[in-house]
């Protein structure tokens, strides 16, 4: 019983964070929204150096051959740099999904190139109406029926649904299943989607920590600099208490989407319900963390030209994906409240053995 | 008590609710924060100040048709119950407007009002400045008395609808060497006098919703100054009242919000979390207690009261009620939530993404809530100052 | 249209408020906490040279004849006095239930009787598990299927039911129905039962009002007298925005208080809704009140010495009285959502023509 | 990362289930803020000490078993699983016992922990004054050196089980000049000295809870001061660290208190409000996410980290949580929630209703959850002191 990172892990993060602070500072961040496709070849390209994309692929295809309890801490960065694009819908869903379908032959011949990364993978998930990053990827999976289906760009019809977080790429999708782009079908594909679904909730929540802890850097560096009534707004118990509120919710978040990652690494049969607990804690205290760092900021914040609502948006946004709240909510309720349910002390590791 | 009309504001309702019937653009105007749209939102002002019904409250005289403030709450019901469009002179109508209307010279409401009412002239705020803005009494920007006329310079900032506006008011620092509250002076000034310079800002939607207004050797006569030299904080303040108060932010406002909540609630029931139907009802008992509420005030000024800081406790409900129902609304809609208008999934979002946008400004913008907390417990509740 | 109260009206609000300043302060109080049956005679022979137990006593029967409005302020005050009892459930309730009821032998015999404070009233209400004050009442009037049954104290076996509050003397309540108790039945007995159990709602939201009243009152002057820190512990930002939070709350709870008691005075279509509305925001109002209250009291405000308690303990168990938040939500969400249902701007006093 | 424990602390976790479910009492103690109750715990800590299970972290010779705070929190669990009644000597166990652990003499260690273990010695602290409350820099209370003992005058209040403990520990002025923390001192002090007199006060649930200590010329030899003279502040903060951080309020408490939520949720779920689901769910992940944080804390100390101001930040999420838990249960319980124990419909209610009371006092004690907020933004997020 450790909960904690190892060493090699924190340095893989503290690496991340220096590499996205220097290349992909807000003004890239805003490149991004402005461009066609959300995504930038350049920066990808180094990315790919460091291994992110194929961070989840086995070493066999070139991959890192990390888990997810890696990829939680990759994602807290990309939230701290407000970036997301293919590294989410790629690195975090979509090459594990294709690591885990029974289809020897596709696996053998992207995810080499998801580790390159040449290729970017696109995925639709069961119940949710929107694929993000679908303009730019190059296969899709996606889901029919009970089925993942493998295709091409060209194969698809995808009609761009504009949002107001400009870094939220999504797709209605529409395709024609047949038994050629078949690559699983029955138990395999359905569970498959789900462990998909799981990790992109993860990766949504991961996401939310990263961005609610830069919000709290942020918002504390402009209330110990900004002056009214001749004293600093951080010295003012109001300021404060929001930010001390803020700073209670974020770290009882932090541990369970490093637990839900772990449960997810291990594929732990109460994955689902700790993944739902873990995106429930973020995202709330992302949107509690956006809701005063906009405050403090006052009007300063509510302008285009300031970067803060670069991390407002996410904030925001990574609620919508990967399931709502009700979701979510229900996924924790029907497992708590189950016949049977194990749920008092000594119980929450007890599935672990 | 006695809470039903009487058969004369029954019959003004009847009257305001045929005319906007007849009169209120089918289609929705564009935001008033793009120059197409603030035209266009000015051509329904001229229409509406045709038809009498700009500013009810005002006398005839100047536009008006000389209702009480009863009148103007059923006037706003109306407003909002018609779709109307939104007021692109709100900051003339209701906060400059009935400034001069207390502090103005005759020159000054003969000169101003009709203009006001027409939208002839359209005024935005020139309060805050980049070091003055919770604290309002930093003030720095200078206006130097020449002889018979004041010249300007500094900066002002966060003027909504500053990029378009003819006009701004705002305080004015007369005396150099005075500090905070005092020396300072309320003043007017064109936008299209020399050496005016204006920078749109742009604001999370994207739109230039507001201004930066620079100064710079900006001369206006004195006859430009609204009350006593020194005394602009006063009047400043009279002017906040009316914006936190009463006028600004009438109840029809949310209670139409609150009704176009329960009917996107009904139209996703379906579908939606089960836990939003408490959410929306919990709004809509909330629009009904701030009108509530305000008829109480109305009752009570009709009656000679006076509104003080009580319109604090107004500026914080109203605020958090509007961001509220606003956050509900996204969260019925769910992952469509952030779809902007042109996204072909949008159908049925109409427009609460940008409702709620500019929802997240209420507690910012007219005094931050903070303040207004801080004026609730030392005004009304006679806390310590700190 | 005017929104506010007569000068009469206020006139004898303000002579209820000294009245219980001087006869009713918190040693009162604590002794009707001490006594056997909660109800002190002394006081009652008092209130009742007020008119107090008739005001909604019709003339006819040598009660004031007022109505719901001036019963609001009543119960405000009492409210801020922290005194229930009789003042409850006989002038509040069971007075213009009787009044009601198309039984006039009883009203003869009766009325008078309790608007010289000869008599009091205990009432069951549908859907209540128990009945107020019961243990002391000269007439109880109890609901059974659609009907409305007059007992009299030996005719019912009362059970008490020890409570927090030491003001909320309840009984579970049990008799034999027969046609010589029947004293209204059929859709008599249900309008009448309806609109008592609207007059006991109302009459919690009342109470709760003055309740919170004292409560930001006593708890403001404690936060000007105690000094932490070489300061007065109302001078910070803390402890102000926390009372300014109770203050808005409890601002917009008043009138939907006072519009509900118009609407039962007037009988309105929408009573109920309203009734409802003023309950959920009174008591919640009270509530945070009370939390606050304990809050900025600290360790002091948590003893039994204290006399904060006093309205604490009304403050919590208002909410428990004449139906929960669930109950009048849903009254309130059937109204608002119903088909045709008039929600919007102009629809407030609609119904009052 | 790993998240499943080893086969020595399941042998360990076994060891303790079995023992607790042999000796735990089957009817519920009376409750330790009376005398009958206070001696029936005492009689229980007894019992727990004879097996060895009072303090499992502590070294054996002073009456614990040597385990790791791993294996704490594994006692803990198996603890509130079973049941197992309140510790009447929190105070001693883990607030005075890890204090005396860090600053004490060897022969204080002998001294007293041994009698803490076994609750011989039942300890309240004395650290409140009247005007020493939020602002415990104030204290006035005085312990003046004369030769080789201190003589104490002064009052101490809120002291929890005062009423009947035999022992207090708390801070004193020894420098009657000195002023804040400066010049205080840590001593213990027994309760049956001359000159000390105990007020028992009641709370609000009617039981007497606390007590106020009054100290007139009460001599205590030097040996019982704690750390060096003067730094009382110092000792002081590292045992208020160990209230508002580990010791006090192990996360088993609350995931045992949410798991009885369940139940009665699940009780009563066809007749209470539906809106309480969520509410019920939202309990127990935030109880759930107190046991992770607290697991990633006890793993962090393992590995050689120290606790320091994110204590603030736990005192703020369990005394939050356990509120919200008995709001939520008194909700589900409805018009029930306020029924004594005694009452006859009070069946199925348990103690929620003593749990709720208590809870009110969690945002207050240990630290207002105000001074919290203060100490988290000053020291955890840097932003500068008022």
């Amino acid at each position: 019983m450790r909960f904690g990172f190892t060493e090699d892990q924190l340095l893989f993060q503290s690496t991340l964070r220096d590499f996205l602070a220097k290349e992909c500072p807000p003004a890239t961040i805003r490149a991004l929204w402005e461009s066609e496709t959300g995504h930038d070849a350049a920066l990808w390209t180094k990315l790919s150096a460091l291994g992110v994309p194929g961070l989840l692929v086995p070493e066999a295809h070139d991959g890192l051959g990390r888990d997810e309890i890696d990829l939680a801490l990759l994602l807290e960065e990309a939230g701290r740099a407000a970036l997301c694009g293919p590294i989410v819908s790629t690195a975090a869903i979509g090459a594990p999904l294709l690591a885990e379908i029974p289809a020897p032959a596709l696996r053998e011949r992207w995810l080499p190139r998801v580790a390159s990364g040449e290729a970017r993978i696109a995925v639709g998930l069961p119940g949710l109406r929107f694929v993000s990053d679908a303009g730019d990827a190059t296969l899709l999976l996606l889901p029919h029926a009970d089925e993942v289906h493998a295709l091409a760009p060209d194969a698809v019809q995808l009609v761009r649904e504009p949002a107001s977080d400009p870094a939220r790429r999504i797709f209605t999708v529409s395709f024609t299943a047949s038994s050629a782009t078949r690559v699983a079908a029955g138990e395999d594909a359905r569970r498959a989607l789900a462990t998909a679904f799981d990790r992109a909730a993860l990766a949504a929540a991961a996401q939310a920590i990263g961005v609610a802890d830069r919000l709290v850097d942020m918002t504390c560096a402009y209330a110990r600099e900004r002056r009214q009534f001749d004293v600093p707004i951080g010295s003012f118990q109001a300021v404060k208490h929001m930010l001390a509120g803020v700073s209670v919710r974020l770290e009882y978040a932090r541990p369970a989407v490093h637990r839900a990652a772990w449960s997810v690494a291990r594929g732990l049969a109460a994955r689902s319900t700790h993944v739902s607990h873990a995106k429930l804690a973020a995202t709330a205290a992302a949107r509690l963390a956006a809701r005063v760092a906009l405050q403090v900021h006052g009007a300063i914040g509510y302008t285009w030209e300031q970067d803060l609502h670069l991390w407002l948006r996410r904030a925001w946004s990574l609620d919508l994906d990967a399931g709502g709240e009700g979701h979510h909510r229900a996924r924790v309720a029907n497992a708590v409240l189950a016949d049977g349910a194990r749920v008092g002390p000594g119980e929450t590791f007890a599935g672990e053995a | 008590m006695d809470l039903s009309y009487t058969d004369a504001q029954q019959r003004f309702r009847a009257e305001a609710r045929t005319w906007l019937s007849a009169n209120v653009p089918h289609a929705p105007l564009p935001s008033f924060d793009t120059r197409e749209g603030f035209e266009a939102h000015r051509a329904w002002e001229r229409k509406l100040n045709a038809g009498g019904w700009a500013m009810v409250s005002w006398p005839r005289e100047y536009g008006g048709r000389g209702a009480n403030l009863l009148e103007w709450l059923v006037f706003e019901e109306e407003y909002y119950r018609a779709g109307a469009p939104k007021r692109v002179n709100q900051n003339g109508l209701f906060l400059l407007g009935p400034t001069i209307m207390e502090y103005g010279t005759p020159e000054q409401r003969a000169r101003f009002l009709p203009k006001i009412a027409s939208s002839d002239e359209v005024w935005c705020q020139g309060w805050s400045e980049p070091n003055a803005g919770s604290d309002m009494a930093a003030i720095q920007a200078t206006a130097i008395r020449d002889g018979d006329r004041y010249v300007i310079n500094g900066q002002k900032t966060w003027a909504s609808r500053g990029a378009f506006a003819h006009w701004t008011f705002g305080m004015f620092r007369t005396d150099p060497a005075s500090e905070r509250h005092r020396g300072l002076t309320f003043v007017l000034v064109p936008l299209d006098a020399k050496g005016v310079t204006v920078r749109p800002i742009a604001q999370l939607d994207g739109e230039t919703g507001f201004a930066e207004i620079f100064f710079d050797d900006v001369s206006v006569p004195v006859a430009n100054r609204l009350g006593d030299e020194g005394k602009g904080w006063n009047v400043a303040m009279a002017t906040a009242g009316f914006e936190r108060g009463l006028m600004l932010r009438s109840p029809a406002r949310f209670q139409h919000t609150a009704a176009r909540l329960v009917g996107l609630y009904r139209e996703n029931e379906a579908t939606c979390d089960p836990a939003l139907r408490d959410e929306v009802v919990a709004c809509w008992m909330d629009a009904e207690a701030y009108a509530l509420e305000t008829y109480r005030t109305v009752s009570r000024l009709l009656g000679g009261g006076k509104i003080g800081a009580e319109a604090s406790l107004n500026k914080i409900f109203w605020s958090e009620l509007d961001l509220r129902m606003h956050e509900t609304a996204l969260r019925i809609l769910g992952d469509r939530a952030d779809l902007l208008a042109e996204a072909p999934s949008a159908t049925g979002t109409d427009d609460w993404l940008d409702g709620w946008l500019f929802s997240l400004s209420g507690p910012i913008y007219a005094g931050t809530n903070e303040i207004q907390r801080n004026v609730i417990a030392e005004r009304i509740l006679g806390l310590p100052r700190s």
